[in-house]
């Protein structure tokens, strides 16, 4: 049990893992046949994987509803948007757009699911504003060092914020949006390739891990 | 006294914060200001350059991968290289991993093509979204029709006049990648510099500072960032739009957001040494 | 798609961002409604795009022409599923391991390349070209190389940092602190670049063609939240962010 | 106007009969010479390697014979069905052109050298197909072929110009098993990390309050090595706080997090030995979707005003919302996550922030756990190598530029290149 519960997973990860690592050195047919194969598998095996999520929303709520629990109610909704969609996909054929214009489809994305997800995202510009009134401490030489970055960057980004750059630091000779550029291509560089370099190393390890069978965490509990 | 009332105001409901800013946005678009973006970084004019340098019938690939939710930035970024691959020519092919970003697709396309009286399967090609971008973007090195065979619609690409002579990486000019992911880094890293095909990209303005090292050692062949980036490049093909109106009416919310920084930490200081 | 379709997607699409809004003021069952809808129908966008785009084409429609050689990957897929089953949830297995082995093989060369080699390449690429350089050139290129190795250093676990190796360091930090002043800049930017988005679609929305949809909806939720705070919130003194 | 037809004539024929040299041996041109086919090493058995000799001092672009052009053929039959593979100025593709580094490519000088895609113009050939090549050199009106030469093309099996990539990675396998190893036996030395002190200060204080400490790891799984070295840092946290006797509130995005998340409290409590303490529900499962797992957090720290926060592990948008409501309840609050463009938000609004790879650091630090303790010791290699490479090359590099060794400056920078 051991065998078909541990091991053969574990021999998969390293059998595919090795050859897609070995397949970047060998430019053989035999290898570009070899990662062919694996990129349809692999297209095929992550479009299901999708399903766990869909599966795991779908059993929460339909849970809720089953129990009558607090706010049960709304749950209804996550349904409705649900099938909404997928009906109308069905109806459409899975197409958004005809010659005769929007299907119900694109409809139902142009309406429904565009207004809903860019709000979502939208809501944080107002976190944003009051986090930089209550909780933007410019509390040691470091937060100020970071916060006169931001403030160039958040003044020059605008054309208002050009115009009183110029009025007041006019006579630098330098415009904003040459400072913007500077702090983008040489420090914020410096600071963020010494970053990149660290955690993608960090990714690297993290995926010889992987493929020797050290960090198996991802597999869950037996 | 004074110290006390500095104390309450510092704590003020945020919801106050809240209404302060719904108005100095909504205002400006109800009433734009009339104050046009000047500047144009240099990132943005390197994919500009890229694209104008091409010669007429070259086949330049789209990856758009933005979804409603980052829209605003990256749909008019979009649509402007869009309009300068069809004004100059270009066969456009457009590739998609984001889900959400179909429906975008379909409505800039058919938008866009209108203007330019550009046709389907002639002058440009939507490819259907896949989910497996490691997968795809390695298939497409050495043919890309085994894993794109139809377009979004269902027809066959082979017979398509769009995709003549273009079977992988080694026939396409340039690659563009609009997104608010990393899957721009995956063109990078796994198309750019594995195959050298230059690669340009289009991302929020949040993304923008992480591609300082991949634009200055050239892996990146140019780089337009956040509706600052789609305004720029809309006074660069000189069709403004809505990045241009956008920046347009950020203006005043930038200015607010460093007036509360400032203004909080005053009172701040104030409280601490009086 | 007729007019009265465009009327009543205006009114839905201004009716569903207003009610998300409506959470800045204070939680309520319209936001609610829009929130479990938002889960639902991102759900249902992501099926059925995988249906048409990869399900049928890539399974389906292979299957039954015969070529039975995609049934191998379907069926590692679908063991995913078996997560939800204690019981065999280790079947699996099978299927994480199979993405996780090409995903790790995949990454590491690319991550050499493109992390590594190229960055260590880009850092020291501009000297090459010493000779026709600027000053100011010369100085940003060594300022790029000085300052990623000390933000490297910064991340050295492996010497104490003391005395001059604790200068070194510490100069690391300003140039991180300068990277995230950038970011911090670029993400406000963004921020409002996307509620400039819905608050055009909503200025949009409030126009005559679509019959003041905005209008209507954002009077209809101030009218609620005036009722509620009359009926429910008078008892418990309720609203405090 | 005859003397126009006169020259047009051989051109035509030249075209047209391509093969016969007869013709070409009439023009004033020099002719082609070392004219040769071959296999192009390192690809997988697609392209031909053509080459042959430019003119002389032809490789300084058009600087000799200008407006020459060299048109190339290829076919797969000996005679006849030439197909123009490629057109291009002398002076271009030049064998110093081919783009790979110095140990895989010895670089001829003054001599052309073309690849040629056979994929482009005949589909599904087997290896070992013998194919045909000739090339044309016209000027104006005059045109010189050369001799055809044949080649097959081979699929090879390695990429020696990708050797410096393979080098570099088995290098760091070797150190990888190195310190595994290592880590295991002995334990390795990590430096001491500022800001862990204050995990022991907000503990302190939240027992003298008698309040709850929130730790909240993030929306990451159990793949990406944040997570993971949030897990081993709430091991430590959790240990102390069963120690102080104060409480612990653990909210949960992904359920195996959560799995795994409670064993490491439970281990903890029992080695605090404080089993009786330990509670099922100090971690508990929120919410999988992430605007309402911040939203739910931030409801639970506004109404508990916990004495500390502790954010931990991979964090995307919510850090902004999660932050600042700490911030304004209170709390002491501690963060470090490696997601770079979230950490302007915890930096500011965290009395401290571990940043990046601090955060694995931490982990290890606390834990000594070999497995972080091992991946640590090969990044901190990897940037030693970064560093020291960065620093010499540099200098190497600028002396090379300023003393014009134009060879040695293209040495490194090929070292440091991928193909």
């Amino acid at each position: 049990m051991k065998l078909i519960k541990k091991q053969i997973p574990l021999a998969i990860v390293f059998i595919t893992g090795v050859f897609t690592l070995v397949s970047y050195y060998v430019p053989n047919k035999t290898s570009i046949d070899y990662i062919e194969t694996m990129n349809k598998w692999q297209n095929i095996v992550v479009a299901f994987a999708f399903l766990l999520g869909l599966v795991s929303l779908f059993f929460s709520h339909y849970h809720k509803i089953a129990r009558k629990a607090d706010g049960w109610g709304y749950s209804i909704f996550v349904f409705v948007g649900f099938l909404t969609i997928v009906i109308s996909a069905y109806v459409s054929g899975g197409r958004q757009m005809t010659d005769a214009g929007l299907t119900p489809l694109g409809w139902s994305f142009k309406y429904i699911y565009n207004a809903l997800s860019g709000t979502m995202f939208a809501v944080l510009a107002f976190y944003i504003v009051s986090t930089a009134y209550r909780s933007f401490r410019i509390k040691s030489l470091q937060a100020f060092v970071l916060f006169v970055a931001a403030f160039i960057l958040i003044l020059g980004k605008v054309p208002l914020g050009q115009i009183i750059w110029d009025l007041a630091l006019g006579w630098t000779g330098a415009g904003v949006d040459q400072v913007i550029e500077w702090i983008m291509q040489v420090p914020a560089v410096a600071g963020k390739r010494g970053i990149m370099i660290g955690i993608s190393i960090g990714a690297i390890v993290t995926s010889l891990k992987i493929i020797f069978g050290i960090e198996k965490q991802y597999m869950g509990k037996d | 006294m004074l110290k006390e009332q500095l104390q309450k105001f510092s704590r003020i409901d945020r919801r106050w914060i809240f209404l302060l800013l719904a108005i100095t946005l909504l205002v400006p678009i109800i009433k734009p200001i009339g104050l046009p973006n000047k500047t144009i970084a240099e990132a943005t004019s390197r994919v500009y350059g890229n694209i104008e340098k091409l010669p007429a019938g070259s086949f330049v690939l789209f990856s758009l991968d933005y979804d409603p939710s980052t829209r605003p930035e990256l749909h008019p970024m979009a649509t402007a290289l869009v309009r300068h691959a069809f004004s100059r020519n270009l066969r456009v092919g457009v590739v998609t991993y984001i889900a959400g970003s179909t429906g975008l697709i379909e409505e800039l396309f058919a938008r866009v093509s209108k203007e330019y009286n550009k046709s389907d399967g002639k002058d440009y090609v939507i490819l259907p979204y896949m989910p497996n971008i490691l997968a795809v973007m390695t298939q497409m090195s050495s043919d890309l029709y085994g894993i794109y065979t139809k377009d979004r619609n269902g027809i066959d690409v082979r017979g398509m006049p769009v995709m003549k002579g273009v079977k992988n990486y080694k026939d396409m000019s340039l690659i563009v990648c609009v997104t608010g992911t990393a899957i721009l880094d995956y063109w990078v890293a796994f198309v750019g510099d594995k195959y050298s095909v230059p690669v340009a990209g289009g991302v929020t303005a949040i993304s923008q500072p992480g591609y300082g090292p991949y634009l200055q050692t050239n892996q990146l062949k140019g780089l337009i960032g956040g509706m600052k980036g789609a305004a720029e490049y809309e006074s660069l093909i000189k069709q403004p739009g809505k990045g241009t109106s956008g920046i347009d009416a950020l203006n005043l919310a930038h200015l607010l957001v460093l007036a509360l920084i400032l203004t909080s930490n005053i009172i701040l200081l104030i409280i601490k040494y009086l | 798609m007729s007019e009265t379709w465009i009327i009543i997607g205006g009114w839905l699409a201004a009716g569903l961002t207003i009610f998300l809004f409506s959470f800045l003021y204070k939680d309520n069952p319209f936001f609610k409604i829009a929130e479990h809808l938002y889960l639902g129908a991102g759900m249902g966008w992501l099926f059925q795009v995988s249906v048409t785009n990869v399900w049928i084409p890539k399974i389906w429609e292979p299957v039954s022409k015969g070529e039975l050689l995609v049934i191998i990957p379907s069926i590692m897929g679908l063991s995913l599923l078996t997560q939800f089953i204690p019981k065999i949830s280790w079947i699996s297995r099978y299927g994480f391991t199979f993405m996780m082995g090409y995903g790790s093989g995949l990454a590491i060369p690319a991550g050499l390349s493109t992390d590594f080699m190229s960055q260590i390449e880009g850092t020291i690429k501009p000297f090459s070209l010493l000779a026709s350089m600027s000053p100011f050139a010369i100085f940003n290129s060594a300022l790029i190389a000085f300052g990623a190795i000390c933000v490297l250093f910064y991340f050295f676990f492996s010497v104490e940092h003391k005395g001059h190796l604790k200068k070194v360091s510490n100069v690391g930090i300003y140039f991180l602190m300068i990277y995230f002043g950038a970011a911090f800049g670029n993400t406000v930017m963004a921020r409002f670049s996307l509620l400039y988005g819905r608050f055009d679609d909503l200025y949009t929305f409030s126009g005559a063609k679509y019959l003041y949809a905005t209008q209507f909806i954002l009077t209809g939720m101030v009218i609620y939240f005036l009722v509620y705070a009359l009926f429910a919130g008078r008892s418990k003194n309720a609203i405090k962010a | 106007m005859p003397n126009n037809t006169f020259r047009f004539i051989p051109f035509l024929f030249a075209s047209v009969l391509a093969a016969s040299p007869v013709f070409a041996a009439k023009s004033t041109l020099p002719p082609i010479t070392g004219f040769t086919a071959g296999d192009m090493p390192y690809d997988s058995g697609s392209i031909a390697l053509l080459a042959w000799d430019a003119d002389a001092g032809g490789d300084t672009a058009a600087a000799v014979s200008p407006g020459t052009l060299y048109r190339v053929f290829v076919s797969s039959l000996e005679t006849g069905g030439w197909i123009k593979a490629a057109e291009f100025p002398a002076g271009e593709k030049m064998s110093k052109n081919i783009e790979l580094p110095f140990w895989a490519w010895k670089v001829q000088g003054n001599t052309h050298a073309l690849k040629v895609e056979l994929n482009n113009y005949f589909s599904g050939f087997k290896d070992g197909t013998v194919f045909y090549f000739k090339i044309a050199k016209v000027k104006g009106a005059a045109a010189i072929e050369s001799e055809v030469v044949s080649s097959v093309t081979v699929s090879n099996w390695f990429r020696l110009d990708r050797l410096n990539n393979l080098i570099l990675l088995i290098i760091l396998i070797i150190v990888f098993f190195w310190a595994v190893f290592h880590a295991r036996r002995k334990g390795l030395f990590i430096r001491r990390i500022a800001g862990l002190d204050a995990i022991d200060e907000a503990i302190g204080r939240a027992t003298e309050m008698g309040k709850p400490i929130f730790y909240v790891p993030g929306i990451g799984s159990m793949s990406s090595i944040s997570t993971i070295a949030s897990a081993f840092i709430l091991g430590e946290v959790s240990k102390k706080v069963a120690q102080y006797d104060s409480q612990i509130k653990v909210p949960h995005y992904d359920p195996i997090v959560m799995t795994v998340c409670k064993e490491v409290v439970k281990q903890s409590y029992m080695e605090a030995g404080r089993p009786d303490s330990y509670r099922e529900d100090i971690n508990q499962f929120v919410s999988a979707d992430q605007f309402s797992y911040a939203a739910s957090v931030d409801g639970m720290i506004s109404r508990e005003k916990p004495a500390a926060c502790f954010y931990m592990g991979y964090f995307m948008a919510e850090s902004l919302l999660l932050a600042e409501v700490g911030a304004t309840s209170g709390a002491i609050q501690i963060a470090g996550t490696d997601v770079e463009h979230q950490l302007p938000f915890f930096f500011t609004a965290c009395d401290y922030t571990l940043i990046g790879e601090e955060l694995y650091a931490a982990g290890a630090y606390l834990s000594k756990e070999p497995m972080l303790l091992s991946a640590l010791k090969v990044q901190d290699f990897g940037k030693l190598v970064v560093m020291v490479s960065v620093f010499f090359s540099m200098i190497l590099v600028a002396l090379g530029a300023r003393f014009g060794w134009e060879g040695f400056v293209r040495g490194i920078l090929h070292l440091f290149r991928n193909y």
